[in-house]
């Protein structure tokens, strides 16, 4: 067999992830050298993936397979269709930012025991997660996907608690307890919805006899595997719950806002950038593939949860005082455009999701970090301390700015794109529930606005007159996503040319076809 | 006379032996309730070996008497030593841990 | 002499076809017994070796003893399922009296590793402060002399160590090991006993807090007797149903397969009174050896008050055996009345995985949580035992394998954080125990995860097998539920790690013990134990599913 | 010769780039820079506009592909220019006005640290504009379209350390969203209806598609000319957009950018044609906006404002126009053109105004400056002349045209329109001549007085340099500023007859919109004759007003309407007490249920759970006789349950 290029995919930083958890405590900058080393590493195997993967090619590909656990019908497969493709590119790609960013996030305050090495964990675990991220982007095992679905909660869960921001409002004790609180709120909303998956996984495995998604899928469509309805759609329900909390669906959401509160903005990132990546993509390959019935059944309900989610993240959004609850509410919104496309289920619509999901990632890392750099200046979340930032500080205030405008979807910028794929897409089939999308451009528009003028316009604050402007390796931070956002806005087509392929087929699995337009206006 | 009276008796004796277990406080006298209730399993064990014809319930009592005793040494050792460390063989004083 | 040996003489002396004079000697199999054979031995020799070896070299003799003996025992039984005798060979040994096949192997084995394992903490001498420069193990210097009193002062300067507590020991692993493969109702109640009076006494050994440990003994010891009271009536009541206390024949009976009914039998057999009650009186006494509700409430008082190192070996073993005694009966004796029993072990499932989970949620004492989330894993035992069907009895099997290990481990670690007062216990105390020693704190936070069952540790595969076992046998809403509690167990194993990891240290925090390579061995076998069974679980399924099956 | 139109669009795309990441070192020359950009796109145009005049009529169509954007199944958005009539007629008028306007703030920021940034973000305006005359498909158009609304964002803003700028730029966005939903909507209906929002195809199968989706789209396409082109109910931004720097305020908010949707309309007319329906609701919205602006026009004492209040009623002419269909397609277009010079011109007459004054903008503390700035007065004079539709300058041509259109729509609908654009004929007269005679006639009223209250913030920092609270010294600007005028004030006075003669915009925009005469119930002198008549009422109330009597200083009350008008007619507390007001409420409230109910459910089971442990760890009370209880009971049970099972 050739060479386990998706295995090496993961196992690299797992290993890093090992190796810098062992450098000694004395060595912190050696730590975090390794780290960025092994992320870029990883990166360079990404694009490696990225470069053998054939989008006109079978529909998984660099596949690997070998026996795992017999008697629970386990294997360990591997393969990757454009979609995961596409994400695990895009996680190999935001780890060394996240990284880069959060260089001196973990730097001990107080000296604990000699063995107290909270910089090599925090490096580590951030590695950790990466390694645990793309193998559930590749796993097409059932099984072997919900195992690290749920173990990636254990290192997120550290990151969260263990590391927050440096200077706060109410002092290093409370803060400690608002950072556990939204740590056990995360690890708790996840393992519930990952026990009641694990139900339903189990369930699946009564039904089918075993965990691949490819003979499953293959005995779905050709009737050898028939399903009752009743239990098709617990099963589904068993799945979604799952990947609704992790995505995080309305009214389920309410965990992120105080996980992305309470953590350093890499962490953050982290979080609403990658990992609940995985919620949304596992919707798009396991929910539609496993259970293309019940998907269609519950699609009326999941689409106006999704529209709620729009509109109710968004004005929530509006409604804040703390800059990361905001970006997080911000985020809710997001999430609930890619969950629409997802279940239009046309090809806009989910191409439009997919891109989505590569976008927002991209998008709200630049965000995210700017508004930590941000944060990390003034010591302070909170929106009504700054003012006139953008004439201490234009660069800082002008990449912001831009994070800001990718946010609100400016044509032009990458989101843009996406998004409007997701409401074109949906609007074909759903007219409505697409226009009412439509009002969460607006809302957008609102609440990035109204941060960006709180913050960077008006009078200058003396608390910032002394802000310094972005520093060179935070510049090296931003620059690159900003160009990235440019880029994938302007120019697009290298993204959907490898998710197409990968949608056209998740289509046919649920049976589902374009509308028509009217006239035929294109001659075919 | 029917065989059957005997196990009503040892059915009787249990229940007794149950009911001083749970309303008598001295940890001496609940442990002899014990050994009613033992007893009148070996009560059971013979009638039933007799009703049946076998003698596999009277070796059985024979046992049960051996176990018993092991159970006396055992138990006495130990309420013995919470006696002299409290002064007091009431089970309901020692309730150091709850909740 | 086995029950059904005096069976054969009487019906022998009711024909007088021939003179009493000849009674055939019982056939029994050494080689088969040697495990436990070899176990009671030692213990005995443990005995000898305080009656003749002097104080100061007492230790080490029984160390040794004890450690051969159990490495040998498992030995044996390792020979012995090579040779086939969980399989092919399985069949019921000592006249009846003792089944030797896969189940009881596999559950020996368990037993000897947790005794081994059990016995290492046990060994421990350097978590406590020499006692005027004699080391000293977590047993009292003179399990005779009154708390506080100059004698235990004496005692305790003298440099007494209680060494009884190995053969103790020995005797209650033979006891265990005899539990599971017990093939008579007779049997099964004197092993019970064998291994419940050591544990008696070594809940009363404690050096620390000797009150307590006392009143756990003394709780343990009632309810317990109390507890198997009603186990030898119920044996009494099923003997009275079938007029045989032989598991094999009152199968029989119980499937109305028997032949030669004679009239008495014929009278009995209609009674199916005798019959429930009787079974439900047994069952009853095993549940409350593996402490579950309502039969648990001796557990967190017991669990509390016990030397820690005999805590982590009760948990562990007697619930192995337990519950091997427990598949036994109702897959051997029992099946029959399956759909009488199997409703009720539904409930009791049921209340026992909410109950444990709920209760163990406002926990302050550190063993107490262990204690309450052991019952909870009962439960979850439990709902694989309902499932009735080959791999039910693998997958639970493999759970109790798996969860011994976590379990040993979990309670070494407990010994580890020590203050002033002995080991610290409260929660409170483990406050930022990650930032102190972050090493020990994720020990046993590896071991926390995989009580809660997270993926990767031996936990999440035992709790898959199960479950997917009783989901198998039909029991969707159990799984279901089971999810829930495992969901509401997540949080407060959860709280622990937010504790030792999230919290500020105080600075009159505990102090973490540095252990001898003994306590060591025993974490880090629990450790690898809990990591192997996460990640690579298929050799030890395939040896659990090869061990499911019962001869009968 | 096609790839030329690609470079129209990069060259101010380059300079943008180079202004805005080239950093401080640029601060010396970076205006220039600008300049040059918009002038070299400016020779683009002037050379592709030969090169279509030397083609005949059919083939003045140029298309450049670039490259495939989004292409997804049978969504296929490409980058592709198309340049016709139409689009280059813009492409010059942005270009040409763009680059005087360049020119102009070259002196006009001169003291603005900032100025660097501030040609950039004109250069990012230019590029993005035309792009939206360019754009071959609706998708790249509404790229266009959101680009000028980020200009116009981030120019209006330009002050940013000013709360009220920074408010008004981000007002203006946001209504602009608006209208840019529309927009999108619209596109989406073209997708589902015409499965593509090419222009050609779109055109071409107008036809085919139901009345009811060219309904649709076309209303949808309205709300999105509503909020680029200030006009009603969308129109609220456009009076606070004067806090921008005044060239803006002539490029953005009265040549170009606000006209973007009249190019929509015109171009999509084919749409439009489909749908009688929507097109009433154009020419009610064209005419209600006339009569809007005009009215708001006459009340504000702050000459942009004032002017804001004109632009929107000229537009409101244009939108009005192009309701009109065919009749009117050609001159809402030439309309825009004059509309595009005269309206630049005063705009920046009124800055060289400010610029002389100290950055004054009240109209009542100005009088009698013609001659204290001269050229400034001739050149606003001319503009002034244009916009009332004195005869034979450029707005007598266009908006003569316009009227006789409304009346040419025939029916009570014919007279209704064109009574309506007589009335604003009327007040544009009136509004604009208050202008002239307060600003250049009277006494002089800023004689021995700060212009400015100290506490009252400076409207421009470059004031600070010039000694903000010193009496004014009226002045001429400099020739950077002079020479665009000039230029300007040539075009209001030529463009309309040049356009006029023998109807050479009609032939050369007539391929792309179509032309029909409709017929006018009243002939062309009749109508021609009622506009002089409203025009000279209109000036002579004016002059009663103001020109008879002194103005006061301060303003007087006013009557209920003129208070109502000052305020744009109560439009913005409408605003604030419906939307923004509501839109607090509302999220208040949403954030109070996210953590009370959403998250309290959580939490509550949380508790409950907690609560529920705390009771049932009581049963576990210590007492070994209690535990035998339990087990008692336990026993019991299960004996009981057993039996029950058998029963049953």
């Amino acid at each position: 067999m050739s060479f386990p290029l998706l295995t090496a995919t993961a196992v690299l930083p797992a290993i890093g992830a090992i190796a810098t958890a062992a450098v000694p405590a004395a060595r912190r900058t050696a730590a975090k050298w390794l780290a960025l080393t092994v992320s870029l590493a990883t990166l360079a195997l990404a694009v490696t993936v990225l470069v053998r993967f054939d989008p006109d090619g079978g529909r998984y590909q660099l596949t690997e397979s070998h026996a795992w656990i017999k008697d629970f019908g386990v294997r360990y497969e591997l393969g990757v269709d454009g979609i995961a493709v596409a994400l695990i590119a895009l996680t190999a790609l935001l780890i060394p930012f996240i990284i880069l960013a959060g260089w001196h996030d973990a730097d001990p305050l107080e000296t604990g025991s000699r063995r107290w090495r909270p910089t090599q964990g925090f490096f580590a675990l951030i590695l950790g997660v990466e390694a645990m991220v793309i193998i559930s982007f590749e796993a097409t095992d059932v099984f072997l996907f919900y195992i690290f679905f749920e173990a990636m909660l254990i290192p997120m869960y550290f990151l969260i608690g263990g590391f927050g921001d440096r200077a706060h409002e109410h002092g290093e004790e409370a803060a400690s307890t608002q950072r556990s609180y939204a740590a056990v709120k995360f690890l708790l909303y996840n393992l519930v919805g990952g026990l009641i998956m694990l139900a339903a996984v189990i369930g699946l495995y009564v039904v089918a006899g075993n965990f691949s998604l490819q003979e499953i899928a293959q005995a779905r469509a050709n009737g050898s595997l028939h399903m009752a309805t009743s239990t098709e759609r617990w099963l589904f329900l068993g799945f979604f719950f799952a990947f609704a909390v992790k995505a995080p669906l309305w009214p389920l959401h309410t965990w992120l806002p105080n996980a992305m509160q309470e953590s350093t903005a890499p962490v953050a990132v982290l979080i609403t950038a990658v990992v609940d990546k995985v919620g949304t993509f596992a919707m798009l390959r396991f929910c539609l593939q496993l259970f293309p019935e019940a998907s269609k059944w519950a699609t009326p309900v999941i689409l106006v949860l999704a529209l709620i989610s729009i509109v109710y993240g968004a004005l929530l959004a509006v409604g804040q005082r703390d800059i990361k609850r905001l970006v997080a509410y911000a985020s809710i919104s997001h999430f609930g455009f890619i969950i629409m496309g997802i279940f239009a289920m046309t090809s806009q619509g989910q191409s439009g999701a997919t891109l989505y999901m590569v976008n927002h990632g991209i998008s709200t890392a630049a965000w995210m970090l700017l508004a930590g750099f941000l944060i990390s200046r003034r010591g302070s979340r909170l929106i009504a301390d700054y003012g006139g930032v953008q004439k201490v500080a234009p660069v800082l205030a002008g990449t912001f700015l831009i994070g800001t405008l990718a946010t609100l979807s400016l044509p032009g910028l990458a989101p843009f794109v996406s998004e409007f794929l997701v409401l074109v897409g949906t609007f074909t089939r759903y007219p409505a529930i697409g226009v009412i999308g439509t009002f969460g451009i607006v809302l957008a528009a609102l609440y990035a606005l109204v941060l960006y003028q709180r913050t960077m316009t008006g009078p200058v604050k003396p608390e910032v007159s002394a802000m310094p402007d972005l520093r060179a390796r935070e510049l090296v931070v931003v620059a690159p996503l900003i160009v990235l956002l440019i880029f994938l806005g302007v120019y697009p087509k290298p993204v959907t040319d490898i998710v197409n392929p990968a949608v056209k087929s998740t289509l046919s699995d649920v049976h589902k076809k374009d509308p028509k337009p009217e006239v035929e206006a294109v001659a075919k | 006379m029917n065989p059957v009276n005997y196990l009503y008796l040892s059915a009787l004796l249990f229940t007794i032996g149950a009911t001083g277990v749970l309303i008598r406080r001295n940890a001496i006298v609940v442990f002899m309730c014990i050994e009613l209730m033992l007893n009148a399993c070996n009560l059971a064990f013979v009638t039933f070996s007799r009703m049946h014809g076998n003698l596999d319930g009277q070796v059985i009592a024979f046992f049960t008497m051996v176990v018993a005793a092991a159970e006396v040494v055992v138990g006495l050792a130990i309420i013995v030593s919470l006696f002299r460390s409290r002064h007091s063989a009431s089970v309901d004083d020692a309730s150091l841990m709850k909740l | 002499m086995s029950a059904a040996a005096v069976h054969s003489l009487w019906t022998t002396a009711a024909t007088a076809a021939e003179p009493i004079s000849k009674i055939n000697a019982p056939k029994i199999e050494y080689g088969q017994l040697s495990p436990t054979l070899i176990v009671v031995g030692a213990a005995i020799v443990g005995v000898l070796i305080e009656a003749f070896v002097p104080r100061r070299s007492r230790y080490h003799a029984q160390v040794f003893v004890s450690a051969v003996a159990l490495v040998a025992a498992f030995a044996a039984v390792v020979a012995l399922a090579a040779d086939g005798y969980g399989t092919t060979k399985a069949h019921i040994a000592a006249m009846g009296a003792i089944a030797v096949d896969g189940p009881s192997l596999f559950l020996q084995g368990t037993i000897l590793l947790a005794g081994l394992v059990g016995l290492f903490t046990f060994a421990e001498r350097r978590l406590d402060p020499a006692a005027h420069g004699n080391r000293v193990d977590s047993f009292a210097a003179q399990a005779a002399s009154v708390p506080g009193s100059d004698s235990e002062k004496a005692a305790v300067k003298a440099g007494f160590t209680t060494t009884e507590v190995f053969p103790l020991l020995l005797f209650a692993v033979s006891g265990m090991l005899v539990f599971p493969s017990a093939n008579d109702l007779l049997t099964l109640f004197v092993a019970l006993e064998v291994f419940s009076l050591p544990l008696y006494l070594l809940c009363a050994l404690a050096r620390r807090k000797r009150l307590m440990s006392q009143e756990a003994a003394v709780k343990y010891f009632l309810l317990g007797a109390f507890a198997s009271a009603f186990t030898l009536f119920g044996i009494a009541l099923l003997y009275g149903y079938a007029g045989s206390v032989s598991y094999g024949t009152i199968a029989r009976v119980v499937d109305g397969t028997v032949t030669n009914v004679d009239p008495a039998l014929a009278d009995t057999m209609g009674n199916d009174a005798l019959l429930l009650v009787g079974g439900a009186m047994i069952v009853m006494g095993l549940l409350f050896k593996v402490g579950a509700v309502p039969f648990h409430m001796w557990t967190p008082d017991v669990y509390q008050g016990a030397p820690t190192p005999v805590t982590g070996f009760m948990a562990a073993a007697t619930k192995v055996a337990a519950f091997g005694a427990l598949l036994r009966l109702l897959y051997v004796v029992l099946p029959g009345l399956r759909w009488d029993w199997r409703p009720v072990m539904w409930a009791v499932a049921i209340v026992t995985m909410l109950g444990g989970a709920i209760v163990a949620i406002t926990q302050t004492d550190i063993k107490r949580l262990l204690a309450y989330s052991s019952i909870a894993h009962a439960g979850f035992i439990l709902a694989g035992v309902i499932a009735t069907s080959k791999d039910g009895v693998s997958s639970v099997l493999f759970y109790l394998a798996a969860y011994s290990f976590v379990t040993i481990g979990a309670f070494a670690v407990v010994t580890l954080v020590r203050d002033a007062g002995g080991e610290a216990t409260h929660l409170s105390k483990w406050a930022g125990l990650g930032r102190r020693s972050p090493l020990v704190a994720a020990v046993f936070a590896v071991f926390l995860l995989a009580f809660a069952g997270i993926p990767l540790t031996s936990g999440f595969a035992g709790k898959f097998a199960v479950f997917k076992a009783a989901a198998e046998g039909g029991a969707a809403l159990l799984v279901v539920i089971g999810v829930i509690s495992s969901a509401i167990a997540a949080f407060f194993y959860i709280r622990v790690i937010v504790l030792m990891f999230f919290s500020e240290p105080r600075p009159e925090g505990p102090t973490v013990a540095v252990p001898s390579p003994l306590t060591m061995t025993a974490i880090g076998l629990g450790v690898v134990v809990t990591l192997v069974l996460g990640i690579a679980p298929q050799y030890f399924l395939d040896l659990a599913s090869q061990a499911g099956v019962f001869v009968r | 010769m096609e790839n030329l139109i690609a470079l129209l669009v990069a060259a101010p795309l380059l300079g943008a780039a180079v202004l805005l990441c080239g950093g401080r070192r640029l601060d010396a020359v970076g205006h220039w820079i600008g300049v040059l950009m918009s002038t070299l796109s400016f020779v683009f145009a002037v050379i592709l506009f030969a090169d279509l005049l030397g083609k005949n009529a059919e083939h003045r169509t140029l298309i450049q592909h670039l490259w495939t954007w989004i292409p997804v199944e049978s969504f296929q958005a490409d980058v592709t220019f198309r340049l016709d009539q139409l689009s280059m007629t813009f492409v010059l008028l942005i270009t040409g006005v763009g680059s005087l306007i360049h020119l102009y703030s070259v002196g006009y920021m001169e003291h603005d640290e900032r100025r660097r940034r501030f040609f950039g973000y004109l250069n990012l305006f230019l590029a993005a504009m035309l792009l939206l005359v360019l754009a071959d498909n609706y998708l790249l158009l509404y790229v266009g379209w959101e680009g000028v609304g980020l200009a116009s964002y981030l120019l209006i803003g330009f002050w940013q350390h000013k709360p009220s700028a920074a408010t008004a730029a981000k007002k203006a966005f946001l209504v602009n969203r608006v209208g840019d939903m529309g927009l999108s909507i619209a596109i989406m209906l073209m997708f589902t209806t015409f499965g593509t929002f090419a222009f050609g195809p779109v055109f071409s199968h107008a036809g085919d598609a139901s009345e009811g989706k060219l309904t649709a789209i076309a209303l949808m396409l309205l709300l999105a000319a509503c909020g680029k082109s200030a006009q009603v109910p969308l129109q609220s931004w456009l009076g606070d957009a004067m806090e921008g720097p005044t060239p803006v305020s002539a490029l953005i908010h009265a040549a170009t950018m606000v006209t973007a949707g009249v190019y929509l309309i015109v171009r999509s007319a084919v749409i439009f044609n489909g749908a009688p329906d929507a097109q009433t609701a154009v020419v009610v919205v064209g005419a209600v906006t006339l009569l809007f602006g005009a009215i708001v026009g006459c009340a504000k004492d702050d000459i942009k404002k004032a002017l804001a209040g004109s632009t929107m009623s000229q537009i409101g002419y244009m939108v009005l126009a192009a309701g009109l269909g065919p009749i009117g397609y050609v001159f809402a277009i030439m309309h825009l053109v004059t509309h595009g010079f005269f309206k630049a011109g005063l705009f920046l007459g009124a800055g060289s105004v400010m610029h002389g004054m100290n950055d004054e903008v009240d109209m009542r503390k100005y009088g009698g400056l013609r001659k204290y700035m001269p050229i400034t007065f001739i050149t606003f004079g001319l503009g002034y002349l244009a916009i009332i539709g004195f005869p034979f300058l450029s707005g007598f041509f266009s908006k003569d045209k316009i009227i006789e259109a409304a009346f040419a729509k025939g029916g009570t609908e014919g007279w209704i329109l064109g009574t309506c654009a007589l009335v604003g004929a009327a007040v544009t007269a009136f509004y604009m001549t208050r202008v002239m005679l307060m600003t250049f006639f009277g006494e002089e009223r800023w004689k021995n007085r700060p212009t400015r209250s100290p506490e009252a913030p400076s409207a421009e920092p470059a004031a600070e340099h010039r000694g903000e609270h010193a009496e004014p010294h009226p002045h001429e600007s400099p020739k950077v500023m002079t020479i665009p005028m000039i230029v300007l004030a040539f075009g209001s006075v030529f463009a309309g007859g040049l356009f006029s003669i023998n109807n050479s915009f009609l032939h050369w925009l007539e391929p792309v919109t179509g032309h029909s005469e409709g017929d006018s119930p009243v002939s062309a002198g009749a109508v021609t004759g009622a506009t002089m008549v409203c025009l000279v009422i209109g000036v002579g109330i004016a002059y009663a007003m103001y020109g008879r009597r002194p103005v006061p200083s301060v303003a007087p009350r006013g009557s209920l309407l003129t208070r109502a008008a000052r305020r744009d007619l109560l439009q913005d507390d409408f605003n604030h007490v419906v939307l923004v007001r509501g839109g607090e409420h509302l999220t208040r409230s949403l954030v109070y249920v996210d953590h009370t109910l959403v998250d309290g459910v959580v939490n509550g089971t949380a508790a409950s759970v907690g609560g529920l442990s705390g009771r049932m760890r009581r049963l576990q009370n210590g007492f070994a006789r209690s535990y035998a209880v339990s087990m008692f009971g336990g026993a019991a049970i299960i004996v009981a349950a057993t039996l029950l099972m058998r029963a049953v």
